[in-house]
């Protein structure tokens, strides 16, 4: 059957030694490196990942690349787009702002200035305005909105382009959005960071006391929760915006969020340790005589951890909901802070005439949302024991 | 005459994302009429994949990278879905290790075996009940009629896995695969659910593909065996031969870690060193070479070919080679063991 | 003698009246064909109540004004005109208002409308159970009236009398030449006896109950969603109303109404969003812009230092660019204000504000000027200042004003400012409680005349909520009140406003002007100063 | 069976109790009262409605006197609409909010559960993918933006659908994916995760083995299995959908019940204020409540005793 | 007893209430009465539900018994507060039958094998701990490089392995196995079963092995007891329960064992013990095992057999002897 003869020497002994027969896979990762080997196999999860360490670079190093500052007022400035749909009049470009004030606008896009006006014509619709000597007229008798040169010839050259001053427009008070977007960012990712490090440290110790004492005990404090939950949020941010000094609408949204959403979290937490302590290995570290303090601390908590972190990624997004719910309550950040919520509530009423003011934060949002949703999915596959080993 | 199921040069894969896992690496074996073939093997060994893969009901993650199925004159690796949906259950019956997970918690029991004979045949609903309470009488569940609009929570283990043999015997199959049927019940209860099969067996003519891990229960039940080892069969021969006259050192190994009824309680098992190889990272040469007391150099290098002892007795091991050295040589003449 | 107050204030709205196209002669109009004579109106919010007695809700306006009718009404010239009292006289001594009912007035229901139905609500108005909200528009007045609200008179005491079917007759305590005025706001509207005595605090709910006795009546009240009015049948000039169907609709949300509007789904629209402004006016030929009898000020703490100072709250007032923030932030066509006091209000064709002082202010930031004021109050540079907390109450409008006064003061003043909202009922309890240093305010005139305003800096009325206290205002005030002259009332008036505004113990910031949306198809309403709408002479016209 | 539901019912009594005790409290801790507006009233009057609602009395006896009248089934007087009662408020506004709620349930379960099969099936596939984006589309954007988006675009920039109110039945179209959106997303991420979960299971395994099809093997074993943690969160779901929702309400201007979540606590209407909370936790708990019983329908392992 | 008891077992009692039923209990445990003495090893058999592993449970103190005592050392320790308790967790110690959720995932091989050291406060250095740890694995055939591996990377009997380490490593007297090794690959069990004899031997330990194997527990034990439903029906020593075994049941389970000679497994037609296990909750009446026993009598249907030396060192419960 075997047709070349084989060497001699192959026909040695083998070898045994203890490390061969006791087989272990060659790649030995510790849990944490197991978990994000499996986690960056998923193309969504890192994406993600990269999505949120974007945003967050973008919130705290962004606002040093911009020459604004996220509560300047440019008054004349306000509502500018961030493209500019101007006239082309000589060698001048001049936008017409919503509010029809012409404005002077330069060759590669920057804003330069408002120019003043002369004198607003109610009856033929006209305003005549101040541009470097010459009059000029907005002309808004009839639609589009024409432009009229000193010499009463309505400008028709029109050209669409970037604004490069403000280069995602400017918000109702002439604010610079990119800053504004950035240092919004800051805000919400603080809200949400915050909330969800308050809920993961309360909602632990709650749902795993409750978990791990069990029975009447177990019973009440989850009928709190039951309570907790079914109040109005509203009535809480409210009360605590009062017990609160005035201006701290953030951390008001903080504590409301940290003193009533940990609710979900504790419900999780106390599944978890309930499974959990029934596991031959909890029984065993009893057996030992290990105390209750490091059987919560290094056999409950550690397991639970990974429905944890999954609960904390999604709370995050919710918490970013949440703050911009409030907002739309007229609960937010106090002015002139700008969190995402804030903005996108700022810009709704808006649409009609400014839309892009709601596109970059919704967008943001949108994002960051997406990335712990992603992450959130990672993490949930890449914690699975079940997944193990597959 | 040619077998009713033959698998030739099997090749199964997990596609994972540590990679390809191949669990199952050549496996070739027929299944002759009336005949009952064990599968034996640890976990990781293959045996489970190469059944699911007959019936092609390998988890998304499997696949079939090469070889052939023929069940009689049918290639089934490249059948379509209709295809198989007529054989499985039809012509291939299958049982598997956990009846209660393998049962529908949702659904009573007597349903899921109507289910299974309505997916193969035309019957009226009450010819249907009938021939369910008829198969329950089969399995020997007491009080069918009263069984069968129980869910499987209110059946013991034992009860549960006759409920899966009703279900797998409904269609008359010509072959019926037994994934580790007992391995999750009592002595008592697996020494029932056995006599069953056997009795079945001989009763409906059909044959069985056993797969056990443990070969007390193959010796019961099978009249040939196939041991299995790191995706690769080691050893095949029927049953006297496996049991008396083992070519492999594997099969030896195994049958040795069974302590026998008098075992002398002084003298330690002859237990087989080290543990399975890890299917992600298999070693070179034969799968079994890390554990092998009789391994030499070629076995870390060189898979062994498959050595014919008889016409019906096959091993894959260099020491059958006939360059083996006889030193330290089970199956030669001179060396056979002295310890 | 018989006067009729004449409110007219054109010169000064000019502006914004070229933009209310709607309002005008409606007499001579034919009636657009077959166009269904219905009007589809949208209201921001429920009104918390629909008895005239008892709120003083502005959602309700639009409602109780077209479906009741009291004494005398504002015409489209912001005239008192005859209302379900064909005349009236007032005697010489400016203390006794007589007035003639028109013939055969009836409520909705179709039974007669006399002098004692007057009577009847008026008393009611004056029991305090009922919760009246306006009731000092009739305690403040009346003879009699506060005793007997107070507990201390009986009815009889009371200056209200039916003198037959069609004679009322009301007695004041002093004489009070814009009482007139008064007169036409919604708490002097009658009430029907039988239905609110048989359905108790109920009567509003249903339309069933809901008599009236104005030119619409009640056809459905679906709560939360709207009110369907139809004509009235029974009112005295239903000859004159056109329009058969009348629907209030809430829709919380103005750019949702706006929508609608644009999508031909509703025909007006009580409140505009603000940022949609510009794009209308250049846009839209259904914004209409009313002059407004109000002023949107700043309440100052003055009992707190450092603005307890003038010179400090001057300078306030002095760096703020009003222009700007009218212009740019709200996009308005609102007008600077240098006073609390709104102009609007004239005597024999002389504005009110007529020559008025401009108290040191400019409609731009006068920045030199504020600068050199808070250094002479001793914060030169702002240095030493306190942090200035600007309060301001939960709306999005009032958002953007502070956020920009923030700026003007830091940027102006080098002081600092803090920023902080509540919500309306915690904002306005801490105003009362002076528990603020400069927050937003407003007021809109409740009848057409300043001693609407003035009030509120009074030393002892209740909505001064600024500290502010100076007895020479507060006699000057007192003269005014029953001065039956007007121009000389004016005097001292204007004698007042320059003594107030020379203290500056608020903030001006602008006087109003109110958007509105009304389709250009729809003719003949109007709407005055007071934010009083009109329909009845309204109608389609397509 | 009888004696567990006894039991639960008077753990709900306890609860809604103490859920009264806590808002009653809570709400009379927040400043600013029912009467407070720019125009003080007068002394009198504030005496009178002190009086007329109780509100010059103890608060403790205030709460006896509510919760009194709570026993009956009275939700008291709203103290910002005269004559209006609280169970008012509930009778007009709630059928509008249910009616809305109801087609939007029925929305999202014929949307999220098709979505999440589909997704689970094609795993993988770009069916899935497409599902999945739109799932997160669906978890991620506000519901006021999406509102308002979808008002921007199908009302104003299309004229397709009315901008508010239900006088026509287009009018129900809008709001219903407003409202539905973020469930509807939801519930179509656990239905693809369950459904993947127990297409892994061993019955699975099972009914493929029995040569059942593929589509078989979905409807007849897969489905039912899957349903079990979607309809844990149902209760809670149908229950916030039914009491209408703040936000969409608004926009659309729709005459529910949601609005009085948010106004009635800015109008410091205390009656409102409870009579919302309790009559929202009240349906939550039995929403819960029918959950739990339809688990007995579903998972004959399931039993309460 | 003989002073060298280490563990008696008096009518141990152990009931589980039925969750969501109010009047109605598990009976895992019904009675039970052993002992085993330093340096032996008892063999507890019997199908699933018998009660054995409750029985174990019991003597770590997982819960407290319902009643009856269990003596350790001449001390009841069966119903003693956890205090109390303290100074036993370090004597007795127990490994599981599941490989897999017996060991923490979340911990290193090194954590996991010095974990008693640390509750026990038996180092003081992680120095030390780390030394005593190697000293154990590579007694169990493992090395000092597997310390930093986390359980997930080892195949059961590898963590079978990890866990008799852990057990081992504070010296305990009492090593309770539960089902150590039904959960293994056979050419595992060989493994695990030569570590627990050498073990023995070296430290004279003493053992409560649980099996259902019933030749497995012929091999590893000295005596062996056969619980049926919470109840003890034969209990002697190991060459006796395999050569005279005297309770039906015991017969029963021996000639239910699968016989790895095709000859003698084929001769066998008809399965040795017929039916199911009654359920725990209601426990037949009279001799627990007589709806199920082929020698069944009257007598056995209505009156409970008690265990009685039927000489010999031998017990059995079963009419059929107390006739005698």
């Amino acid at each position: 059957m075997i047709e070349t003869p084989i060497d001699e020497s192959l026909w040695d002994d083998y070898e045994y030694s203890l490390d061969k027969s006791e087989s272990l896979s060659l790649k030995h990762r510790t849990y944490g490196r197991d978990v994000w080997f499996r986690f960056r196999h998923k193309p969504a999860s890192l994406i993600g990942l990269i999505i949120i360490v974007l945003i967050i670079l973008f919130a705290l190093f962004g606002p040093l690349l911009t020459n604004h500052s996220f509560e300047k007022q440019e008054l004349s400035f306000v509502n500018i787009p961030p493209r500019l749909n101007v006239f082309e009049m000589g060698e001048d470009y001049i936008f017409v702002s919503k509010n029809l004030k012409p404005i002077h606008v330069s060759k590669d896009g920057h804003l330069i200035k408002a120019m003043p006006r002369i004198k607003e014509d109610l009856s033929k619709k006209r305003t005549s305005y101040d541009f470097d000597g010459q009059t000029i007229f907005v002309d808004y008798s009839s639609k589009p909105v024409r432009l009229i040169d000193s010499e009463n010839n309505s400008v028709v050259n029109k050209k669409n382009i970037h604004n490069m001053s403000y280069l995602l427009g400017t918000d109702k008070l002439g604010r610079d959005l990119l800053t504004r977007l950035m240092i919004g960012a800051r805000i919400s990712l603080l809200v949400a960071f915050i909330a969800a490090f308050t809920n993961l440290i309360i909602g632990i110790l709650y749902g795993g006391i409750s978990a791990y004492i069990g029975g009447n005990t177990d019973n009440i404090m989850m009928r709190i929760v039951d309570i907790i939950s079914t109040i109005p949020l509203t009535l809480y941010v409210i009360l605590i915006m009062v017990i609160l000094p005035g201006d701290s609408g953030i951390l008001s949204i903080i504590i409301a969020l940290g003193s009533v959403y940990w609710v979900n979290m504790a419900r999780v937490v106390r599944g978890q340790i309930l499974t959990l302590k029934e596991q031959d290995y909890v029984h065993g570290a009893r057996i030992m005589g290990t105390n209750t303090w490091d059987i919560l601390t290094k056999h409950l908590i550690p397991n639970a951890m990974g429905s944890i972190i999954v609960t904390v990624t999604m709370l995050i997004p919710s918490a970013i909901f949440i703050e911009a719910f409030m907002s739309f309550i007229g609960l937010g950040v106090s002015p002139p802070m700008a969190s995402w919520g804030t903005m996108c509530n700022d810009a709704l009423e808006a649409l009609r005439t400014n839309p892009y003011q709601l596109f970059t934060p919704s967008l943001a949002i949108c994002l960051t949302m997406f990335g712990f949703n992603f992450i959130g999915d990672g993490l949930r596959d890449a914690l699975d024991p079940k997944l193990k080993g597959r | 005459m040619s077998s009713l199921l033959k698998v030739k040069n099997l090749h199964t894969s997990f596609f994972t994302q540590d990679g390809e896992v191949k669990a199952v690496k050549g496996v070739s074996f027929h299944l002759e009429k009336g005949e009952t073939l064990g599968i034996v093997g640890e976990s990781g060994s293959g045996k489970s994949v190469s059944s699911l893969s007959i019936l092609k009901l390998l988890p998304p993650a499997g696949r079939i990278i090469n070889g052939e199925i023929m069940l009689d004159d049918k290639k089934l690796v490249k059948a379509d879905r209709s295809t198989m949906r007529d054989i499985r259950g039809g012509k291939i019956a299958m049982i598997f290790q956990d009846p209660m997970s393998s049962l529908n918690p949702l659904i009573p029991v007597g349903k899921q075996v109507e289910e299974m004979i309505k997916t193969h045949g035309n019957h009226s609903k009450k010819e249907l009940k009938k021939m369910v309470l008829d198969l329950f009488e089969k399995v020997q569940i007491p009080d069918p009629s009263k069984r069968y609009d129980s869910y499987p929570h209110e059946f013991s283990g034992g009860m549960r896995q006759r409920v899966m043999i009703a279900m797998a015997l409904s269609c008359k199959p010509s072959v019926l695969i037994a994934d580790e049927p007992t391995t999750a019940l009592d002595v008592t209860i697996q020494d029932q659910i056995l006599k069953l099969l056997r009795n079945l067996q001989d009763e409906m003519q059909m044959s069985i593909i056993f797969i056990s891990h443990n070969l007390g229960v193959v010796a019961e039940i099978c009249s040939r065996v196939m041991v299995m080892y790191g995706g690769m069969v080691m050893e095949y021969a029927n049953i006297n031969d496996i049991f008396k006259h083992p070519k492999h050192p594997y099969t030896m190994g195994l049958l040795q870690s069974i302590p026998s009824i008098d075992q002398d309680k002084a003298v330690a098992l002859q237990s087989i060193p080290g543990s399975p190889p890890d299917l992600s990272n298999p070693p070179t040469g034969c799968p079994f070479h890390p554990r092998c007391r009789y391994a030499r150099k070629i076995c870390s290098v060189q898979v062994p070919p498959t050595s014919e002892i008889s016409e019906d007795h096959g091993s894959r091991c260099w020491l059958l080679s006939k360059e083996a050295p006889v030193n330290n040589n089970p199956f030669s003449e001179q060396g056979s063991s002295n310890d | 003698m018989t006067r009729i107050l004449s409110l007219m204030s054109i010169l000064l709205f000019t502006t914004a009246m070229v933009f209310a196209g709607g309002a005008g002669d409606n007499s001579e109009m034919e009636q657009g064909g077959d166009v269904e004579q219905k009007l589809i109106f949208a209201l921001q919010n429920e009104p918390d109540g629909l008895d005239p007695g008892i709120t003083n809700n502005s959602f309700a306006s639009p409602v109780l004004l077209n479906s009741f009718e009291g004494l005398v009404v504002y015409d489209e010239n912001n005239s008192i005109a005859g209302g379900s009292a064909e005349s009236w006289t007032i005697s010489d001594d400016g203390l006794t208002y007589t007035f003639t009912l028109r013939n055969n007035l009836k409520w909705s229901d179709g039974s007669p409308l006399t002098a004692s139905d007057f009577v009847y609500s008026y008393m009611r108005v004056l029991d305090p159970a009922l919760g009246a909200q306006y009731s000092e528009m009739l305690t403040d007045y009346i003879v009699g009236a506060a005793e007997y609200y107070g507990g201390s008179e009986d009815m009889n005491s009371v200056g209200i009398k039916a003198l037959d079917d069609q004679t009322l007759e009301i007695i004041l305590m002093k004489p009070t030449a814009y009482y007139i005025g008064i007169l036409g706001m919604w708490v002097y509207s009658p009430v029907n006896e039988a239905t609110v005595t048989a359905n108790g605090d109920k009567w509003t709910l249903s339309a069933e109950s809901f008599i009236s006795n104005g030119p619409f009546k009640m056809e459905e009240i679906s709560f939360g969603e709207g009110y369907e009015l139809v004509k009235n049948e029974n009112y005295w000039n239903a000859a004159n109303v056109k329009l058969e169907k009348l629907n209030f609709r809430f829709i919380p949300d103005p750019s949702t109404a706006l929508v609608a509007l644009e999508k031909g789904d509703i025909d007006g629209q009580w409140e505009v969003p603000s940022a949609d402004l510009p794009s209308l006016k250049a846009n839209s030929d259904a914004l209409q812009i009313i002059p407004s009898y109000g002023t949107t000020y700043y309440e100052i703490n003055c009992a707190k230092a450092p603005y307890d100072n003038p010179k400090v709250r001057l300078a306030l007032s002095m760096a703020l660019d009003r222009t700007s923030l009218i212009e740019n932030v709200l996009q308005s066509t609102d007008q600077p204000a240098f006073s609390l006091i709104a102009p609007g209000y004239s005597v024999d064709g002389m504005a009110y504000d007529e020559g008025r002082s401009d108290f040191g202010l400019s409609p731009m930031a006068d920045v030199e000027g504020a600068r050199a004021m808070l250094a002479e109050a001793g914060y030169p540079n702002g240095e030493g200042f306190p942090t200035l907390e600007l309060s301001y109450y939960t709306n999005e409008t009032v958002k953007n004003i502070v956020e920009a006064m923030q700026q003007m003061w830091q940027e102006n003043l080098g002081i600092k400012v803090n920023v902080s909202t509540e919500e309306w009922a915690v904002y306005y309890e801490n105003i009362q409680a002076l528990n603020y240093d400069v927050g937003a305010m407003g007021w809109g005139a409740d009848y057409m005349h300043p001693m609407t305003f003035f009030p509120l800096r009074l030393s002892d009325n209740g909505m001064n909520n600024s500290g502010y206290a100076n007895s020479e205002y507060d006699s000057l005030i007192e003269k005014a009140q029953s001065e039956t002259d007007p121009v000389n009332a004016m005097k001292l008036m204007r004698e007042a406003d320059d003594v107030l505004m020379a203290d500056m113990p608020l903030i001006p910031l602008y006087y109003r002007s109110s958007p509105k949306m009304i389709a250009p198809y729809v003719k003949g309403w109007y709407i005055t100063p007071l934010n009083n709408m009109y329909l009845s002479g309204a109608y389609i016209e397509k | 069976m009888s004696s567990y539901i006894f039991k639960r019912m008077a753990m709900t009594i306890i609860t809604l109790f103490l859920i009264a005790i806590l808002v009653f409290f809570l709400m009379h801790a927040i400043p600013g009262g029912p009467f407070t507006a720019q125009r003080e009233l007068p002394p009198e009057v504030e005496a009178a409605l002190n009086e007329k609602y109780n509100l010059d009395q103890s608060l403790p006896r205030q709460l006896i006197s509510y919760l009194g009248g709570l026993l009956k089934g009275d939700l008291g007087p709203s103290f910002k609409y005269p004559g209006m009662r609280v169970n008012d408020f509930i009778r007009e506004g709630f059928p509008v909010s249910a009616k809305l709620g109801l087609i939007t349930i029925i929305f999202v379960l014929a949307a999220s559960i098709p979505m999440g099969i589909v997704a689970a099936l094609k795993n993988g596939k770009w069916q899935d993918v497409l599902s999945m984006i739109i799932a997160t589309i669906g978890v991620t954007i506000p519901s006021f933006v999406i509102a308002t988006l979808l008002m921007y675009v199908f009302s104003l920039k299309l004229g397709w659908l009315p901008a508010f109110g239900f006088d026509k039945p287009s009018g129900y179209i809008l709001p219903v994916i407003a409202l539905g959106g973020y469930s509807m997303s939801f519930l179509a991420r656990l239905m693809r995760s369950s459904l993947l979960e127990v297409m892994g299971q061993d019955y699975i395994r099972t009914a493929r083995a029995k040569g059942l099809t593929e589509f078989n093997i979905v409807v007849h074993h897969a489905l039912r299995n899957a349903l079990i943690p979607v309809v844990t969160v149902l209760g809670p779901t149908i229950a916030a959908l039914l009491t209408g929702s703040f936000v969409i309400e608004k926009i659309f201007a729709l005459p529910g019940m949601g609005k009085h979540f948010v106004t009635s606590i800015t109008n410091r209407d205390y009656t409102t204020i409870l009579g919302i909370t309790i009559f929202y936790a009240t349906f939550l708990v039995v929403m819960v409540f029918l959950v739990d019983m339809f688990y007995v329908l579903i998972d004959p392992r399931i039993k309460y005793e | 007893m003989t002073d060298n008891t280490l563990l008696e077992v008096k009518d141990l009692v152990k009931y589980f209430p039925v969750p969501g039923k109010q009047n109605s209990v598990v009976h895992a445990v019904d009675g039970v009465n052993f002992s085993i003495k330093k340096g032996e090893t008892l063999g507890l058999v019997g199908e699933s539900g018998c009660g054995k592993s409750t029985v174990a449970k019991s003597i770590v103190r997982m819960h407290k018994p319902t009643s009856g005592s269990i003596f350790f050392e001449s001390r009841d320790i069966a119903r003693i507060g956890a205090r109390d308790l303290k100074p036993y967790r370090k004597k007795i110690q127990m490994i599981f039958q599941d490989p897999y959720s017996s060991l923490n995932p979340r911990m290193t091989v090194l954590k996991l094998v010095a974990e008693p050291l640390i509750a026990q406060k038996l180092v003081s250095t992680a120095n030390q701990a780390r030394d005593l740890v190697i000293e154990i694995l590579n007694k169990v055939g493992l090395s000092a490089e597997h310390t930093s591996r986390y359980p997930h990377e080892f195949s059961g009997g590898q963590r079978q392995r990890i866990s008799l380490a852990r057990a081992l490593i504070i010296d305990p007297e009492l090593l309770v196995c539960d089902e150590p090794i039904s959960a293994l690959d056979v050419s595992i069990q060989a493994q695990v079963i030569n570590l627990l004899q050498e073990f023995k031997s070296e430290r004279s330990l003493t053992y409560l092995f649980i099996a259902h194997d019933l030749s497995m527990v012929r091999y590893v034990s000295d005596h062996v007891g056969v619980m049926y439903l919470g109840k003890m029906m034969e209990l002697c020593n190991s060459e006796q329960i395999y050569k005279t075994a005297l309770h039906p049941y015991t017969r029963g389970l021996h000639a239910a064992i699968p016989i790895a000679d095709p000859d003698a497994a084929r001769a066998k037609k008809i399965s040795a013990i017929q039916g199911d296990i009654p359920s725990p909750i209601s426990p037949p009446r009279g001799c627990r095992f007589h709806t199920r026993c082929s020698e069944c009598m009257k007598i056995c249907r209505e009156e409970e057999p008690e265990l009685k030396d039927v000489g010999g060192d031998h017990l059995v419960a079963c009419h059929l002897y107390t006739m005698r």
